[in-house]
């Protein structure tokens, strides 16, 4: 392949960057659970291309396990959403401050 | 012009606009779907990056169950329709952004000095995997990374329970301060509340 | 037992804390106060015994006890006992009877009143005791707890504050202390706690570590002692402590202070000692007559005190670091005589307060025509402290005003100044209290009873005896000290009195 | 299932020896060694979750005493199999290199357990006084936890790290929201700031992979050592992982989320995390900081210095504001991460002997301080709040002392074991020769015993001014007294464990 | 050495202040229950002491004349470092003079005290305190070192504020006696920076060992600097300028107090002192010559003053500063005999005087005032003979004791040339008569001016044998001293060697002229005050503003207190409630609160928000990563 290794690499910085941003600046729980699995797909992006890079399955391997990983967190992360919303009627996450200071 | 390079410069605009779309929509099911967009792009990198079997997984895993878990709780809870943007921590934004760029800097000065701008992967990586891109990850997993692999079992475990945990909605003694806060938050749960609670 | 005298000596009263805290809510607080006392008088039985084995003329430890302890720091279980520690022991083993019997009058929480005494005593004796510096630190650090309790408990007004505020600014100090024993243990090379083997290493340092390590030494016992400018925490600390805690206070807990500076800052950095001894004169000095005219200014008879103990040790720390062997050994009888003087003082003023109600000099007087004996009493602990020839502070005083005036004839000059302020601080106090007519209110109040004679006579008396014979101080304090001077600076040990020898058979002739 | 273990090494072929990939589409696939000692804490911890896991589903009406016995039979013979491992002559590393079997880790799995043991006392307790309704999945929920801890301080390949980490986090997630309206919003803050921490955590491991190729520490120091590693890669990995862990450890500035989670989670949940996951992290850091990047130690110290003194001090100030115990003790936990890093960055087995001291240090007194705090000031809106603790010696002396000690050896005074933990990790930092550090955390302890000492003086210098009551089982302040002697005893004779320790303190990989 | 030559009496020399020292031990504690037999005690065991000094004195004297010394070592009492301190006794000549009149006038103070204190109900503490100062005053003199005279000093100084105080009810009582107290301390300190010195260049303060090599040690300025400061505290004991002032106001205590530590002894222990150390103030020179300018110059002050005094025991202070004057005046002219021989005359007609104007205000039921009194002599006859004998004597009248003092004093001024202090002694000799013709005649003759006057009565016999007593060694103890180069003179030889005279004008004239002053001035006195002639009042109407001033002693005192005493307090106030409190203690808790509101501040960080909490993290996270990129 022609592209150079870098630009995976760089990509995935930059997806990783963006999920970043969209974590700090929503204020709707789930959008920022949504940028959290960007930045894990950013993750796995810069996983596969070092895989690429070093010629090693092994990189594909441990982009594998963090798919898993990210699936069992949405599971548990959905529920909490869900249980919040249950509980204060938004899942607006600034709604949440009883304790500060 | 490789094709490597035409897909990739075709799907990693997309993939950077997709993840844009998803931060600047107004509705959460755009945000979702910009998302699965998104996905997508990264699928097809791994395709280009020699891991048929990711692109696979990526496509069934996440664009198929976890997007479509993600819209079920949006639908569930309805909350597409509120959705308040106004910013209160006026700083937020513009130190977010500033942040997320120079962590991309840091980045990208990590790569350029590590694996430089112009390093091309080697080749011969399909030779590795005579059988297929599948059969070298199960060999690789179940060689190297047995253990690992048995350790996802129990977070998946885990995982389950605690989504058993979160969603029945157990009776529970609360105290008096709760009660109260409860009485402002959910009028419809207080009677199931105050029965129970001796 | 026998070799491990000095352990006894130590935790002894924690076995006291033991029997009150198995007796728990059932021990009536008569028992606990009795318990106390019993456990204190043996603990002073204890230490007679230690003075018995000690050999005046050996200037080096003794009755040394040493046992491997966290082997992984090298840190080890080592108490022994000099003629410097040997009379800080005892006086601190005779004092805490005293002021255990002068709590007869606490009524609330006796238990943990008394529980609190015991564990101070335990920790005081420690200090004076051991020859490793962590241990050392160990009980330094922790008798702030028990002292704390003890003012914040039982004390005045302002307690609460006043408590945290001592805890704090002694913690703060023993900080730097902290900091530079480590430092010390990590760049002597000598993986170990030992006094005796540090004061060796700490030869090899280079002169500017040593004496950053001494300021931080310093530092620690300068805020104990407390010197000038450090001695804010003192007037609240005494004022609003009860009067044992007071008493604990002056008599015990500032020489803690004094007595590391010659333990620990003396022996480990002798040559910075000689470097910094000059400033360290002048802040003494400072402080003397500043704690003298403190004094003067207070209409509080306590917070006088206070101030007044803030010039006494400042005499002690001049006598310490004008490093002749005079004002050293003056130094440190001046650690014993202020410790009971100004114990005796609180004390008195202790017993008056429980009778009048109040503090405030404005508020008495002529109580001398009501209560004669107790007045009497707190006249001669008045002219104790006012260093009258005869009672045991004037030969402190002298000698350190002789040892310094052979260093620095102007430190010597200005100290003696002190003199004659502090005879009109406390006489222009005596008057307050005890003279001019009487108050209504005061005139029914009772003369001292049984008990307090009993527990102010044993000291006047020591501050008598000490003051006609302080031979039986000087001869096993002296040796020590002589030790000491004589490494940080040989030429001042003997030189500087001019030991006219056929004159001086003349003198002692007949 | 040691026998099975030995069945598969005898039948599988040793890695070493690799025949030649097989090809062909059905070809077996050859597994490595599988010797399954090393891990059998885990598997009995996890083994005892699903049993209660089970028995919660299916029991009618479950009692909480059956999940107790469960539970803690469970802790104990993990803690016993773990034990048995202390003279482990097999190979160091097993499972393909992924777990570390060494006294190390046998040190952290008995804590561990042993705090998850006093975590479900309390919660027993707790829920059995009728303040907190009782969920049969907590005990499942810790073991696993547990487990999960076990296994990231025996992990000894990032991934395994990072999954072991998931597991903890996952169950503390879930246990955190066990409560009331503020355990609620207390899980989620932990999940959305443990979500995207352990994002940038997995984004070190992959910088860890880019660098060298592999996620095994082994092969990660032998490639950092040997330069085949790539220098800026393995930088930048460094730092995330680093981020990662100060998150877990609650290392100022990725702190945030500590006070808030400690005041608003379930006591019992906290004494056994905020004891639990201190360890655990910092177990897994030092295998990460002093095994697998020992090569970068010149980097790496500066930034735990850094991180020290923002902890330390951050934490020590913000103690002096605080007017709820729970929050407090929160922010004092970040204090103690900074003690504690202040020991590692001394970057050799003095270290390592210091910070292990402090990790059980702090754990006895943490988790007999919430003990306490679970106790006082029953029936209030604000159980945790100072005022609920004036007057508290003259109302419960005995809760009084107990809280005084632990409070007392937290600020470090002798003769506790607080002290003697501080009084380690300074040596080692000062050994280090970063004096300077010292000296600001000596200065910030002081600041800290400040905080600390308000809490004494309420409960001891105050009348009680609202009307409060406390639980004055016998239970939990046996609990508590046997920790609060084992913190003077520890004090007293601090060679009971610094002895343990020496011969504990010996990483293999 | 010297001492083992009489080693029966050095063996001895502990009981004469051991017995006194009993006395006082015995009547501190049980003095109350001792009823009036306190009184006898105390007085008995005195007497005795005073029997022990003459025994040793006689003994001593049957030594020859350079073996006329003791020396008895009790104990050591400081020993540091080569620096040795012994408890020693010493007895010489002048230590035999000085305990001779101690205990001797001392006892018969005591006598005359258990009639004078009868009444008083703590009159066991009266006797106790009396006796503790004989023992002080009686260390101070046999003291064979600085320190033990130290000891001495500061105790007499003790007992003489117990004893001004004594009567601490009435307000201005334990003010005078406070101000006695630190106004001699004041000296003092002076003094024990002088024993600094001496250590400094001695390395004793043994008198034997200082004496015997001060001049091959001291220079000539180091010798002035340690006498000066010395003097400093004999100034300070002696109530000499500038520090005469508590001697006036310590008049409130007890009259026999008076007469015994503010006539007779204690005030005399700056001349003694000065007198053991004449070696020093010799080798210096100049030192003397500021004590002979500071005894003329208090001698002329006082005298003075004494002449617009109203209250008795004013005037008798006043007139004993003004005689001290006089002693320091011989000693700075080296005439240590004259000086001696002028201190013992002084303490018996002193003492004499000082318990007859007792007597008088006793039988006046404490009235003081003698513009109150007037024709006494009939009511108390014995009081105004043995008063007026006492009077006669100060003013110099032969051939009563003073007479030969003040002669002998004023040949020695001639005879060495120095006509400046011969003609001023002569002047103040003019006043002193002067004053104490004015004294006798407005207390004993003229008429009763008041109705306590008219009542008057003796005192009882207890009272009147001292009176006696005193009145017969007045006359007799002359012979002492007929002329400077008197017995006394002689005696102090061997410890103060002798000064030679010079010519002047003839000894016969000397006396005729100072006869001749004294007579003529008590002529005018009786011709102002005794005569009836005068309207005193008048009189002394015309005299304002002088009187009024020379009354208030030319307000000193009140110069001191706005200049010194003021000034001090407001500092000392500054000091603790400002600097102090607010400066100094300020600085601490200021950082306290900055801790304190940094703490406040910085927990507004956690907003509660967690997206702040996640900006933080994130933050920190890029600083870390770029930490490293910038080192790595």
């Amino acid at each position: 392949m022609r592209t150079p290794i870098a630009y995976f690499l760089l990509l995935g910085g930059i997806l990783f960057s963006l999920g970043t941003v969209g974590v700090l600046v929503n204020r709707n729980a789930l959008r920022i659970f949504m940028s959290v699995e960007l930045q894990l797909n950013a993750v796995n992006l810069t996983l596969v291309s070092f895989a690429r890079l070093h010629n090693d399955v092994g990189g594909q391997v441990l982009a594998f396990f963090s798919m898993v990983v990210a699936a069992a967190e949405v599971v548990v992360g959905l529920a909490i959403i869900v249980s919040i919303y249950r509980r204060r009627r938004t899942i607006d996450v600034d709604a949440a401050r009883e304790m500060r200071w | 012009m490789p094709l490597d390079n035409v897909v990739f410069w075709v799907f990693a605009p997309i993939a950077i606009a997709a993840a844009i779309g998803m931060l600047v929509t107004r509705s959460v099911v755009y945000a979702a779907l910009f998302l699965v967009v998104n996905f997508g792009c990264i699928a097809v990198m791994y395709l280009v990056l020699d891991a048929a079997f990711l692109f696979a997984v990526q496509i069934i895993v996440y664009a198929g169950a976890i997007m479509v878990l993600f819209l079920f709780v949006i639908m569930l809870l309805g909350v597409d329709r509120i959705e308040v943007r106004s910013e209160r921590l006026w700083l937020q934004r513009p130190i977010a952004i500033v942040l997320a760029i120079g962590f991309a800097l840091e980045v990208g000065a990590a790569v350029r000095a590590g694996v430089g701008l112009s390093t091309h992967a080697p080749d011969g990586f399909d030779l590795l995997q005579p059988a297929g891109n599948t059969q070298a990850v199960a060999e690789v997993l179940f060689r190297n990374y047995f253990f690992p692999f048995e350790a996802t079992s129990i977070l998946l475990i885990v995982a389950a329970i605690a989504a058993m945990v979160l969603a029945q909605r157990k009776v529970r003694a609360v105290t008096q301060a709760e009660l109260g806060a409860e009485l402002e938050d959910e009028p419809e749960d207080v009677e199931t509340e105050i029965e129970v609670t001796p | 037992m026998s070799q491990h005298l000095l352990s006894v000596v130590i935790f002894f009263p924690l076995l006291g804390v033991l029997a009150v805290v198995v007796g728990g809510r059932e021990m009536s607080d008569r028992t606990a106060r009795w318990l106390a006392l019993f456990v204190t008088l043996v603990t002073f039985g204890v230490s007679l015994a230690v003075l018995g084995r000690f050999d005046h003329s050996d200037p080096s430890f003794q009755v040394v006890e040493q046992a491997s302890w966290m082997p992984s720091i090298g840190l080890q279980w080592i108490v022994g006992v000099d003629g410097i520690s040997l009379w800080m022991v005892l006086l601190t083993t005779f004092l805490f009877p005293v002021s255990v019997l002068a709590s007869w009058t606490v009524t609330t929480d006796v238990r943990r009143y008394m529980i609190s005494m015991l564990v101070l005593e335990t920790a005081v004796l420690g200090t004076f005791l051991a020859l490793d510096l962590i241990v050392f630190f160990i009980f330094f650090e922790a008798l702030l707890v028990p002292m704390y309790l003890l003012i914040g408990g039982w004390g005045g007004e302002r307690r609460v504050y006043a408590a945290l505020k001592f805890f704090l600014y002694t913690m703060a100090g023993s900080a730097f202390l902290l900091v530079a024993i480590l430092f010390l243990y990590a760049h002597t090379g000598a993986s170990t706690f030992d006094l005796r083997a540090l004061a060796d290493a700490s030869a090899t340092l280079p002169v500017q570590t040593a004496r950053w390590l001494f300021l931080g030494f310093f530092i620690a016992f300068a805020v104990k002692v407390p010197l000038f400018p450090l001695h804010t925490w003192l007037p609240d600390a005494h004022t609003e402590a009860p009067t044992a805690g007071s008493v604990l206070l002056a008599g015990i807990l500032l020489k803690v202070g004094a007595y590391g500076m010659i333990r620990f800052t003396l022996t480990l950095f002798p040559e910075a000692a000689k470097h910094f001894s000059t400033a360290i004169e002048v802040l003494a000095v400072i402080g003397i007559i500043y704690g003298a005219v403190c004094a003067l200014g207070q209409r509080d008879v306590k917070r006088l005190v206070a101030y007044s103990s803030v010039s006494h040790l400042g005499f002690v720390v001049l006598g310490l670091f004008a490093l002749t062997e005079q004002s050293v050994t003056g130094g440190v009888l001046q650690m014993v005589n202020h410790g009971l003087a100004t114990g005796a003082l609180f004390l008195l003023v202790g017993m008056v307060y429980e009778r009048t109600h109040t503090r405030r000099l404005d508020q008495m007087g002529g109580l001398a025509s009501q209560m004669p004996w107790l007045l009497g009493f707190f006249l001669f602990a008045v002219f104790a402290s006012a260093g009258l020839p005869g009672l045991s502070s004037f030969i402190g005083e002298f000698l350190v005003i002789v040892g310094t005036f052979a260093v620095s004839h102007v430190f010597g000059a200005l100290a003696s100044v002190a003199v004659v302020l502090g005879a009109i601080y406390l006489l222009w106090s005596y008057q307050r209290v005890a003279y001019g007519p009487i108050r209504e209110e005061h005139r029914s109040l009772p003369d001292v009873s049984l008990r307090e004679v009993i527990v102010i006579a044993p000291v006047l008396t020591l501050l008598l005896v000490f003051g006609v014979y302080p031979k039986l101080l000087t001869t096993s304090i002296d040796p020590s000290t002589k030790q000491v001077v004589e490494q940080v600076s040989p030429d001042h040990a003997t030189t500087v009195i001019p030991s006219n020898t056929i004159s001086a058979q003349a003198g002692s002739g007949g | 299932m040691i026998d099975l273990a030995h069945i598969l090494a005898q039948a599988a072929p040793s890695p070493s020896t690799f025949a030649p990939p097989p090809s062909g589409p059905d070809a077996p696939i050859p597994t490595p060694v599988l010797v399954f000692q090393p891990v059998i804490p885990e598997l009995v911890l996890c083994g005892f979750a699903i049993v209660g896991m089970l028995y919660e589903a299916f029991a009618r009406r479950s009692s909480r005493t059956v999940h107790l016995v469960l539970a803690l039979a469970g802790l104990a013979v993990a803690g016993i199999a773990a034990l048995k491992l202390w003279n482990w002559t097999g190979d160091p590393t097993v499972l393909g290199d992924s777990i570390a079997a060494d006294r190390f880790t046998v040190m952290a799995t008995v804590v561990l357990v042993l705090a998850a043991a006093f975590g479900v006392i309390h919660y027993t307790h707790e829920t059995g006084s009728g303040r907190l309704a009782l969920r049969g999945e907590f005990y499942p929920l810790v073991l696993f936890a547990t487990a999960g801890m076990v296994l990231i301080a025996a992990a000894n390949d990032l991934i395994v790290v990072f999954i072991a980490l998931e597991i903890l986090s996952l169950s503390l997630y879930v246990l955190t929201g066990l409560g009331g309206a503020r355990s609620n919003e207390a899980a989620m803050k932990y999940f959305l700031l443990g979500a995207f921490s352990s994002a940038l955590f997995l984004y070190g491991v992959a910088m860890a992979y880019g660098a060298t190729g592999t996620t095994k520490i082994p092969d990660i120091v032998s490639a950092l050592a040997g330069q085949t590693g790539n220098q800026a890669l393995a930088l930048l990995a460094m730092g995330l992982l680093v981020i990662g862990f100060g998150f877990k450890i609650a290392a100022a500035p990725f702190h945030m989320w500590t006070p808030d989670v400690y005041q608003g989670a379930p006591t019992p949940v906290v004494a056994f995390m905020s004891a639990a996951t201190k360890v655990a992290a910092f177990f897994a850091l030092m295998r990460v900081l002093d095994v697998a990047l020992q090569p970068l130690t010149t980097t790496w110290t500066p930034v735990i210095y850094a991180l020290s003194i923002v902890s330390v001090v951050l934490g020590s100030v913000l103690m002096a504001a605080q007017r709820d115990v729970k929050r407090l003790l929160g922010y004092s936990s970040v204090a103690h991460a900074g003690f504690i890093l202040a020991g590692l960055t001394s970057p050799n087995m003095i270290g390592i002997r210091a910070a292990m001291f402090y990790l059980i240090a702090y754990s006895v007194m943490t988790v007999g301080a919430f003990g306490i705090t679970m106790l006082v000031g029953v029936k209030t809106d604000e159980p945790s709040s100072y005022d609920s603790y004036d007057g508290l010696a003259a109302r419960s002396p005995g809760l009084a002392a107990l809280l005084t000690i632990f409070l007392l050896s937290l600020a470090g005074i002798p003769p506790t074991v607080g002290f003697i933990a501080k009084l380690t990790v300074f040596g080692a930092a000062i050994r280090a020769g970063n004096w300077p550090l010292v000296v600001v955390c000596v200065l910030t302890s002081v600041i800290a015993a400040y905080a600390y000492l308000r809490v004494v003086l309420r409960m001891y210098f105050r009348a009680p001014h609202v009307e409060v009551e406390d639980d004055r089982s016998l239970a939990p302040q046996v609990v508590g007294l046997v920790l609060a002697i084992t913190v003077l005893v520890l004090g007293v004779f601090p060679r009971l464990l610094s002895t343990v320790i020496e011969s504990a303190s010996i990483l293999k990989w | 050495m010297v001492g083992a030559l009489v080693p029966h009496v050095a063996s001895t020399l502990w009981l004469i202040p051991a017995l006194p020292l009993a006395g006082a031990a015995i009547n501190l504690f049980f003095g109350d229950r001792l009823g009036r037999w306190a009184g006898v005690l105390a007085t008995v065991l005195v007497f005795a002491s005073f029997g022990v000094s003459l025994a040793a004195v006689l003994n001593l004297l049957t030594n020859a004349g350079d073996n006329r010394l003791a020396i008895q070592h009790l104990f050591d009492w400081i020993s540091v470092g080569g620096f040795t301190v012994g408890f020693d006794l010493r007895l010489d000549t002048l230590s035999a003079t000085m305990i001779l009149v101690v205990a001797g006038i001392g006892a018969l103070i005591h006598l005359y005290s258990i009639g004078y204190m009868a009444e008083d109900p703590r009159r066991g503490r009266f006797f106790a305190y009396m006796n503790l100062f004989v023992f002080f005053m009686l260390m101070l003199v046999l003291g064979a070192n600085y320190l033990v005279l130290y000891l001495g000093w500061e105790g007499v100084g003790l007992c003489s504020y117990l004893l001004i105080g004594f009567w601490f009810s009435e307000p201005g009582n334990a003010e005078a006696a406070k101000k006695a107290f630190i106004t001699t301390r004041i000296g003092d300190t002076l003094m024990l920076i002088g024993l600094a010195v001496l250590v400094f260049k001695f390395g004793t303060l043994d008198f034997e060992a200082i004496f015997g090599t001060a001049g091959s040690v001291l220079t000539k300025d180091a010798a002035t600097v340690i006498a000066l400061l010395l003097f400093a505290g004999a100034i300070g004991k002696s109530a000499q300028l500038p520090l005469q002032v508590w001697l006036p106001d310590a008049m409130v205590g007890p009259t026999p107090v008076s007469a015994l530590i503010h006539a007779a002894t204690m005030v005399t222990a700056g001349v003694y002192l000065v007198v053991r150390s004449h070696v020093l103030f010799e080798i210096s020179g100049v030192a003397l010559t500021v004590v002979l300018i500071v005894g003329l110059a208090t001698a002329l002050f006082a005298a003075t003053c004494a002449i617009a005094q109203f209250d008795i025991k004013r005037v008798l202070a006043y007139s004993t500063i003004s005689q001290l004057g006089y002693m320091f005046i011989a000693v700075g002219m080296r005439a240590y005999g004259v000086a001696m021989f002028f201190l013992v005359a002084h303490a018996c007609y002193k003492a004499l005087m000082f318990l007859g104007a007792g007597s008088v205000i006793h039988g006046m039921h404490d009235q003081q005032d003698m513009r109150e009194m007037g024709g006494l002599r009939r009511a108390m006859p014995w009081t105004f003979v043995t008063f007026a004998i006492g009077g006669l004597a100060q003013a110099g009248v032969p051939p009563l004791a003073g007479f030969f003092a003040k002669d002998a004093l004023l040949e020695v001024a001639n005879h060495t040339g120095r006509e400046a202090v011969y003609a001023l002694g002569t002047v103040a000799a003019f006043l002193t008569a002067f004053y104490i013709g004015r004294m006798i005649c407005m207390t004993f003759l003229g008429r009763a001016r008041s109705e306590a006057a008219e009542h008057a009565h003796e005192s009882q016999v207890v009272m009147l044998v001292p009176l006696v007593a005193l009145a017969m060694s007045v006359v007799g103890v002359g012979i002492l001293q007929l002329n400077p180069e008197g017995a006394m003179t002689k005696a102090l030889e061997p410890v103060v060697g002798t000064a030679a005279l010079g010519a002047g004008l003839s000894v016969t004239a000397l006396i005729g002229i100072a006869v001749a002053v004294a007579l003529l001035s008590l002529a005018i006195a009786w011709w102002i005050y005794g005569s009836g002639r005068v309207d005193t009042v008048a009189f002394r109407a015309r005299m304002e503003p002088m009187a009024t001033a020379a009354q208030r002693g030319w307000y000193v005192d009140r110069a001191y207190d706005v200049v010194i005493v003021q000034p001090a307090k407001a500092v000392a106030r500054l000091t603790s409630d400002v600097v102090d409190a607010l400066v100094i203690d300020g600085a601490v808790n200021g950082i306290a609160g900055l801790v304190k509101r940094s703490a406040s501040g910085g927990k507004l960080i956690q907003t509660g928000f967690v997206r702040t909490y996640a900006l933080v993290l994130f933050l920190g996270a890029v600083l870390v990563l770029g930490f490293i990129g910038v080192r790595g």
